[in-house]
């Protein structure tokens, strides 16, 4: 154990069994996400397609321990978001193959998965799109005296988005319960931070706007989990922004096109092995281990049972009608 | 009834609605505490307060946010922008989010918001504030358009854009908000989307419009009617929804149709109008339509390039002639 | 001649120019060290080096404002947007300030930037990227528009783009970039601005179209000839300037029309067409013009109601046999 | 004396000459400015006008040590940027009253006054609008391989629209000689700068895109003067951007519309004063005094020939035609 202090504090927030299911979690967004590239190869997912791997700990830490009345916003990055907030994920499965029994009823695809009864109000195809989103929807809190929060993930890359700048400003005006979530993968597709920054800690981009702002590491869902439990208490009863740089990594490339070969361009394989040394799913399990809460027979129970779980998606989803063609015609209006 | 300024009744229609419903309120620019760059939100934000009359920084994007986010979260949100050529620093917000959620959500998530503010050429603004780009927002599927030309419309409409569950695009014009009309007292007075108003009937030709343009039509209607022409006078009232059966109804009786508006002329509303008389009237029609639009130039300073780019009743009259010729 | 790719003639005609012309140069994101999104610009930063291939932050009023205030000042930028659906971001830097300035300044300076990216529907990219809104610029007065359908037209009019002392907004179509044609080698090779293409001649209508559609207008045209139709196919190239004339010389001798484009089919290119045509043909004409568009709806990402919601030959085909009926 | 170090300093750097000339050229658009509002209510005058008066220092002290070919941007209140660049009063007036002999020839008017010819690239009707545009003029600097700089001014209300963030942002990363002056008058139009931002200290956010930034004295002409010499000249060895924050105020409402009566819905009168004991024209003139450089006639004679400048203009303005109708489409294309 490298950080004895942390994690006896640690042990005191999170109960084994709300480890576990984390840890289960994050395995199950990490075979889910195996899937699609597999669906993808077979022409049963199109368009564009971005895994989260790696990043699992961002949304595991946090989401989980939202009410279901908080509001969770995030990029085209969003199926483990949809997993975490407790989507189906047959819906999603269905979603990602276009099927009418799919989260957005197959008109959304995978950079638009929604699921508002479940508190996510969608992934967005476009860089920064959600900040000012979730300036709205954060309004809209404070507007009817509600102590939720508004959860908006956004990348590095989204940070040179005029639109994220107006809307951390008026935040923090307004002191709108928004909390920002910096998934610092390090790239932006092909573009590391230091390429399209001069000033890379975003930390004082942050503050700079009057907003309260640190830095986690990404990759231990434990330290997120019981960090983040005091921040998001505090912003229910303070009705404030916060900012949080996640210190993350892109286990792959940015999409489907962003091949091993293409990566080649821009960064190194030693680089992505590095990072994969710090597996936030394996930092856990070893976590989960060493406290003997998990051995190897369970491990595997856990494998197998989130294995079901996206067979059984899959399943679904190809056994899932497409959308009626009338359905073009549907929801062009509220 | 009362008589009241054009924007007067819109402050009358947002004072009932945030009344009658408590999710309503009014963000953007100057709209409080300066009491509206034109007066249009005056006395507001001390009648409901900060937390309903929001005084915003000059941030578009934040803005069209604020209410689109609100909106998805369950609000009823006025956006007002200070004018509608500041919208262009919004177009994502607007075209990519507002227009688009419900139908990219399958209809999970509606945004009830209203997007308002005066459009419209004039005043000498010249080339950056004068403007308005109605046809770039009807060419989006998922806005709703209103235009008002009358005191007791921009009430009607504006209440009527409020309570609808779509994102509506509200333009005023700048040029009326001083025009004063009857407009009716009671709360529950609402203009329908989609419902053009015979401003005029005629025989020999009609003329369809919107907005400030409906006054330049009614105009050239006077005036060609000493010389015995019989105009009939569309107001459309909203873009989209559009009526089309006003539009076919009066053209089956006219046979002629002159299509008015204030902005450029290519691309636009009234190429829209066209294409569709030819296509829903081609039987019907004795003579081309005949299309009314601003020059393909950027708006002029100059007080005198400025009347020449500006049309007005002067071209609907030529137009008038020319499709009675 | 060459063959290639129209991604690889977009490629040539920035390099040669680039040779020719030291105040060439690229901005965009991921056009350098990535390679370009679509591979458009690959090589060019290893060839030009980083002053010329300038890799950017996601940001598009930056990007835009680079090419065009450089353009101010006597460069001739080439600024890529990944995809067309991004420029949302940068609408102001545009339309009130790219298109504009040249006029404001009474013509004291000039802004001969390139805007150009893939545009287009089509993929299953859904809501947010799958649109192009040449509609929007068209109704811009300043800015000239070309949408190349072939390598060939990629290369020629894309020189003639970077020459031009005009913003000129230059949307690619994502699905044309593997298409393969003969390009010519010669590096003065530039296809004229305002200079329609006849891709087929016929005698019994008149299909005009651009980018994309072209080729299912052409798909059309074959499929009806077994029927012994005779279809004009008019590849207009630029979209503004317009060749008008060769529109009306053709519409002289079919006397019927079919307009085509993929894009939303309201207040759009095809309802101006449709309209001019109306203007400048009326006697001519022994049909209705028929709109090729597509349905008023965000676009979908189901495989089946993509398919749907994108006009295609068989949209075009129904269209002629309308103009025929 | 209150600074006497610093004078000492500047006296070595601005000569009298110097000084003179700047006192001159900042009542020169003093009267001019006066003038406008009397031709704009003869009807002379249209549109929006936005006047400068209190703000003079902030051009004066800076654009004439520019050389002829560097480059000035900044919003539509512009009157005074072009009278410093050096365009013709009479070209100026001109074009506030829409004639062919204006700087634009009458298509522009007050918000887009413009002169290439002696580097100024123009006024802007959009609030933030001048930013983007000066990170281009900039780059073409830096891409040419000259030691220009190019001078932006901005307002503190346009310090919250995104694209002026994004422009920032490149304009560091690059390494691009702009020279950013935040005109800060404190208000943007009814808006208090406190009203529009949580966290109102602006080197803070310039610094956080990696800016070197710094404030100054806005009413102290000479204070700017020798204070930007230095940073301008190294930018144009360095080639990169600097901040500063002007600490000014706007004297006047924000335009024709913001009479006096309207400016009691957001500033006191006592607040006015106090910012007009420090006029910039009249501390400039009671240094001169003292320094034994300007007695009572010499101002006067000062007053004179500023006078009939601003006379002339207006003549020259009344006696010019209208632009020809075919104009209008002129100018379209490049
Ligand atoms: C406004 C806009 N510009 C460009 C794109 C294309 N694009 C999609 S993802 C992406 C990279 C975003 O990087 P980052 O914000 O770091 O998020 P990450 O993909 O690393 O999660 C780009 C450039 C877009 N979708 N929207
Ligand atoms: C994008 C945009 N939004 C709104 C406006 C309207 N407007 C013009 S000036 C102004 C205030 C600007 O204040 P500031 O930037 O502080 O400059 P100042 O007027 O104080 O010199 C506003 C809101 C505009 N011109 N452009
Ligand atoms: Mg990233
Ligand atoms: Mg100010």
């Amino acid at each position: 154990m490298t950080k004895p202090a942390v994690e006896t504090n640690q042990k005191e927030l999170v109960s084994k069994e709300e480890m576990l299911s984390l840890y289960r979690l994050m395995l199950l967004i990490r075979r889910f996400e195996e899937s699609t590239y597999r669906k993808y190869r077979e022409g049963k997912i199109g368009g564009y397609l971005h895994r989260y791997d790696g990043q699992e700990a961002l949304v595991a830490g946090i989401i989980p321990q939202l009410r279901k009345d908080d509001y969770i916003l995030c990029t085209y990055r969003d199926h483990a978001h949809a997993l975490a907030c407790g989507t189906d994920p047959r819906h999603v499965m269905a979603e990602l193959m276009g099927r009418a029994t799919g989260c957005a009823y197959g008109k959304g695809g995978s950079m638009h998965l929604i699921d508002p009864d479940n508190g996510f109000y969608g992934g967005d195809g476009i860089v920064g799109g959600p900040v000012p989103i979730a300036l709205g929807v954060g309004y809209a809190i404070k507007y009817r005296g509600g102590d939720q929060v508004c959860v908006c993930y956004f990348g590095d890359g989204a940070f040179n988005q005029g639109g994220v700048h107006e809307s951390l400003n008026m935040s923090a005006l307004y002191g709108i319960p928004v909390l920002f979530i910096l998934e610092n993968n390090k790239y932006a597709m092909g573009t590391r931070v230091e390429r399209s920054t001069h000033q890379s800690d975003f930390l004082l981009k942050a503050r700079a706007y009057g907003i309260e702002a640190e830095r986690m590491d990404g990759m231990d869902v434990l330290e997120i989990r019981s960090r983040t439990q005091s921040i998001i208490s505090n912003m229910r009863r303070e009705s404030k922004p916060y900012f949080i740089e996640m210190n993350a990594y892109r286990f792959l490339g940015h999409g489907v096109a962003d091949n091993p070969q293409q990566q080649k361009f821009y960064r190194s394989e030693s680089e992505i092995e590095e990072w994969k040394n710090r597996d936030p799913i394996h930092l856990l399990g070893r976590k989960l281990e060493k406290m003997g809460w998990l051995d190897d027979s369970e491990k595997e129970q856990i494998e197998e049972s989130v294995k079901l779980d996206v067979e059984e998606a899959i399943s679904y989803a190809e056994r899932s009608p497409e959308p009626a063609i009338e359905a073009l015609y549907e929801h062009v209006y509220g | 009834m009362s008589v009241m300024r054009y924007a007067e009744a819109l402050r009358l229609a947002m004072t009932e609605e945030m009344e009658r419903d408590d999710r309503v309120f009014i963000c953007g620019e100057e709209v409080g505490q300066y009491q509206g760059t034109f007066r249009v939100t005056e006395g507001l934000l001390e009648r409901f307060g900060a937390r309903r009359v929001v005084d915003t920084p000059i941030s578009e994007t934040g803005i069209s946010g604020l209410a689109t986010g609100s909106a998805m979260a369950g609000l009823r949100p006025i956006a007002e922008f200070m004018t509608w050529s500041f919208a262009l620093e919004a177009m994502d917000v607007l075209v990519n989010h507002a227009a688009k959620i419900t139908y990219m959500s399958g209809g999970r998530v509606k945004c009830p918001a209203v997007f308002r503010g005066p459009a419209g050429t004039g005043n000498q603004l010249s080339a950056q504030h004068s403007q308005s780009l109605e046809a770039w927002y009807a060419h989006i599927p998922g806005f709703k358009i209103a235009m008002p030309a009358t005191p007791e419309d921009a009430k009607g409409l504006l209440k009527t854009a409020i309570r609808d569950d779509s994102p509506v695009i509200f333009m005023e014009h700048a040029g009326l908000y001083a025009q004063r009309g009857e407009v009716p007292d009671d709360p529950e007075f609402t203009v329908p989307f989609g419902l053009a108003a015979i401003r005029r009937t005629g025989s020999d030709v009609t003329l369809i419009s919107y907005s400030h343009m409906v006054g330049s039509c009614l105009k050239a209607a006077e005036v060609l009617e000493k010389e015995g022409v019989s105009c009939e006078v569309i107001d459309l009232r909203t873009i989209v929804p559009l009526d089309t059966e006003a539009i076919t109804a009066s053209i089956r009786h006219t046979h002629r149709a002159v299509v008015a508006q204030e902005e450029w002329k290519s691309v636009s509303i009234v190429s829209e109008l066209a294409s569709l008389i030819y296509e829903l009237c081609f039987d019907d029609l004795d003579a081309p339509v005949e299309r009314v639009g601003g020059p393909m130039t950027p708006m002029p300073y100059a007080k005198n390039l400025e009347r020449a780019a500006i049309p007005n009743e002067k071209n609907v009259i030529e137009a008038i002639r020319k499709v009675l010729a």
